[in-house]
């Protein structure tokens, strides 16, 4: 069976335009962006020309975008350099439970090693945050709130823009992880109301290793890369020249393609949904029914744990996850999940599937028959399932009983 | 826990998929039941006894692939074996036996070594009365 | 005229062998070495082996190369990873007064803002640090010596081995910067006595945006970027796959051509010195006669200044450099050539030519015959050339005079 | 300062390539220089002035490509100027006749500026004499 790829909330293959785009930054115009001499200068050329069309994208300017290594980059960058250059202002941090790990651990490191004091929010069963939540968590020490425009593992949208107000009304700086929705869903940095945006191309059928982070004009941050003057002296290092060139290549597909891509993986997505809720007893749909990323499907199998659904399906060519990519060697359910208020039976049963470019409705519907094969024989092999059955019969008889008590 | 994602060997793939001894003995001699939904691990092992040998070995695991093929391994480990020799089955001897675990993955061995000790302690403790 | 690229020390083209060994990754085998389905472990494969292979080279083992976004990104961690973990030891550092950016400026923040001390220490007239100078400048605060291993500028290589004796006397951790000298010339860790050595694999014929540090078993070290458990938790963000497979295939093309390539090159470069010296008046070599590499030409041409030379030389396609690519944006001159103790006007008439995999003898020639064309006619602009021609012949004049005198 | 490399406009590397005026004029009626080594720009620039009008004017430059620009451009425009019009000739008018400047590179006009003011006092104190 072909491989049928159900992780692009992980990361995406490189589209072959991209890498064609790319190709001459390798070995023709392999030029120091630095150098003065008209080699070096063509390769600034590309880099410039990236940052505009980034830049256009998120509705921003070209001087606001800066190149970083990846997403994951971009978080520590901004939370980092926020943290350093304001902490005369407070020490006083809100982000979300539910945060992707490279927001939560820097939050984590700021509080243990920089006498920061960190505030993570709730959410509701949806994995909403209320943006009334975040108004009451602002303090006078309050510098900076950082929540993620939709979330890697459910696909909540958050109301960034309700939010923002709050955020903004209270003069403090806002900080957006969007790795997953920029060229997925409509991203501009007014419109949400931030003040730093992360960025990672490899969710978008870019090439791993490349970000960028949108800084509005005037934001006092701390360079998070120390050394030479790349980037306006504010992320030092030689230019990943294909990487960047990478990264605008695939943000000019996303651009062309993305409102109608979209549409197309909403159908998808409530075509699995619908078919595994009806297909399968005992699935529960994680996350939020409509405010959500349209590639991202997240269920709770009940009685039967993740990993071992995730090998089956790999057995037979099919690529999802259990949470996010990164959590998948903890053995603590994820974080996400327990932040919905899931039992913990539930977290460690969900499983996403995360669509994209080269998905068709066909293969939505051959996972469904495999999963449900897989689903039956692991329930099999379940004790959960089993106590389960001899409750419910018990629960059965029970109802039986006082209705035949009642008909009495 | 900073290992990465497992990989498996190809034995615990082979346990995984075709795991052997499947289910539950209708009033087994030994039962043991251990782990916890939390840690996302719930192991019963069940064993039938004839004359201080385990005749039959079945198990009902939630689980990860490892659990799965530690469970599967170690009923076929104690089929045949005396109590006596059953009780000496460590955790390491369950993973040596499917080609060693990640080291991320070496405490559904010890589950696996856990439920048995259960179940035999069950005997025990049923044979004694 | 076919561009001469002398400027290698900047950055390199990417081997094409090496553009073949990434482009499965980017396509095929883009899984994230996170994921635990089979395709996500290819991709993780394949980084394992590109670890130990780069381990091998440089005499580490696996765990001990983390992988990074660059040779910037890997000093940095370094030098802030070891201060941030052992501040309660000490907060004094060691450097010299000739490392690139990425390490005086990250020296430079951890006074500003982390408590630090930094103790530069200065060089000799051929750039060379002395150990003895190290040794004295220990005391009981220091956590971290760090000298580069070979200067990007003036290619003079430091007696690595010789400092380190004092450094572990002290015991005392000891980063070398090996951006320059990786697959240049023979880098071991346990020859050179270091705890930490950074790499960056552009100036090796691989791609630009990777790079990796070298950690000695046992060395606490802070992580640089936080977040999800890539590269055992000291490294967080997803593996740049295709980056890393590239870095892999340019070490194991330069372990094999290294050793003549670096006989080829020296030959080439002492062609290039001794022509320089030649044919044009008033040049002087920058750096050591013979402990530098291979591949490093480092010229002060009196009476032009550098920037009017390298364009003159691009307008005849040919590229060259004047101290560290970083620093063209900056008026100031080379804080390198000052360190030498050269006077400012001979800093500011540096050149620097890096020779490279295709340069040819024929090139050298050539860049000989249309420099001094380029020479002769910035001097007979410079006010400087008159001037020193004037003082000249006033010396003459005088020295005939006194012979004069001495006849009578 | 943070510009990153500089990038010349076609009309500054047309002066820096066929520099205008280059030389020394034999017993100038102004000579001005300013800059020092230490900046990495010197510029020496001749005058010669007739019944208060420069019919001649050469420069010397120590100095990157926008100094020799610059120099080459200033002997350009104050050509046929009388002493009074040169006078108010502004850094900025010499980066606009060159098509602009980048901004790292904003102080050779000023230094071709100063270089000119300073032969024009030069020739202004010499004729009150
Ligand atoms: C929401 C979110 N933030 C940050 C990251 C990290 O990005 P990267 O993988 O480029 O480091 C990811 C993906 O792993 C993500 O999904
Ligand atoms: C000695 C030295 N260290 C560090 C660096 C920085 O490496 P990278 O360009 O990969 O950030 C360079 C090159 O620019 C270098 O020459």
């Amino acid at each position: 069976m072909k491989r049928i790829f159900l992780d692009h909330a992980a990361t995406t293959p490189v589209h072959p335009e991209v890498v064609k785009a790319m190709l001459p930054y390798f070995t023709g115009a392999f030029g120091n962006p630095s150098s003065i001499y008209s080699y070096g200068q063509e390769a600034k050329v590309a880099v410039e020309k990236a940052r505009a069309k980034v830049a256009g994208f998120i509705g921003a300017k070209s001087e606001e975008v800066i190149f970083t290594g990846g997403g994951t980059e971009a978080d520590n960058f901004a939370l980092k350099g926020i943290a350093l250059a304001n902490e005369h202002k407070g020490n006083h941090l809100i982000t979300t439970s539910i945060e992707h790990h490279a927001v939560i651990e820097t939050c984590k490191f700021l509080e243990r090693r920089g006498g920061f004091k960190v505030t993570y929010l709730p959410v509701d069963g949806y994995g909403l945050v209320d943006p009334q939540e975040v108004k009451k968590a602002i303090t006078n020490k309050t510098i900076l709130v950082s929540v993620m425009h939709a979330n890697n593992e459910i696909g909540t949208i958050q109301p960034i823009d309700e939010i923002s107000k709050y955020v903004k009304e209270a003069g403090i700086l806002f900080h957006t992880d969007a790795v997953q929705t920029v060229g997925h869903i409509p991203v501009n940095v007014d419109e949400l109301g931030v003040d730093l945006l992360s960025i990672s191309v490899h969710k978008l059928y870019g090439p791993k290793g490349v970000g960028a982070l949108y800084i509005r004009r005037g934001t006092r941050i701390s360079p998070f890369v120390h050394g030479g003057e790349q980037e306006r002296g504010r992320r030092a290092g030689t230019e990943n020249v294909p990487g960047i060139v990478g990264l605008s290549k695939a943000i000019e597909l996303a651009r062309q393609e993305m409102s109608e891509e979209a549409k197309r993986l909403a159908c998808l997505r409530d075509r699995l949904i619908q078919c595994l809720l009806e297909n399968l007893d005992y699935v529960h749909l994680n996350g939020h029914p409509f405010r959500r990323l349209p590639n991202n499907v997240n269920v709770s199998v009940d009685f039967v744990e993740g990993e071992s659904m995730l090998l089956n399906l790999d057995l037979e060519n099919i690529c999802a996850s259990t949470g996010s990519a990164c959590s998948s060697s903890s053995l603590e359910p994820s974080h996400v999940l327990r932040a919905l208020g899931l039992p913990p039976e539930q977290a460690h049963g969900s499983l996403r599937f995360t669509l994209g470019r080269e998905n068709t409705a066909d293969e939505i519907d051959q996972v469904v028959e495999v999963l449900s094969r897989i689903v039956t024989r692991l329930r099999v092999m379940s004790p959960l399932f089993k106590n389960s059955r001899a409750a419910e019969q018990e629960r059965n008889k029970c109802v039986m009983d006082r209705h035949g008590t009642a008909k009495k | 826990m900073r290992d990465g994602p497992a990989r498996y060997s190809e034995k615990v793939m082979e346990h995984f998929k075709n795991p052997r001894n499947v289910g539950e003995i209708e009033n087994p001699d030994g039962v043991g039941q251990v782990g916890n939904p939390v840690c996302g691990d719930i192991m019963e092992l069940y064993i039938r006894v004839n004359e201080s040998i385990i005749t039959e070995a079945k198990f009902k695991t939630f689980g990860c692939g490892a659990a799965i093929a530690t469970s599967s391994m170690v009923t076929e480990l104690v089929k045949g074996k005396s109590v006596e020799d059953a009780l000496k089955i460590s955790n390491r001897a369950v993973a040596e036996a499917l080609g060693g675990l990640p080291s991320v993955k070496m405490h559904c061995s010890v589950l696996a070594e856990e439920a048995l000790k259960s179940a035999l302690e069950d005997y025990l403790s049923k044979s004694k009365r």
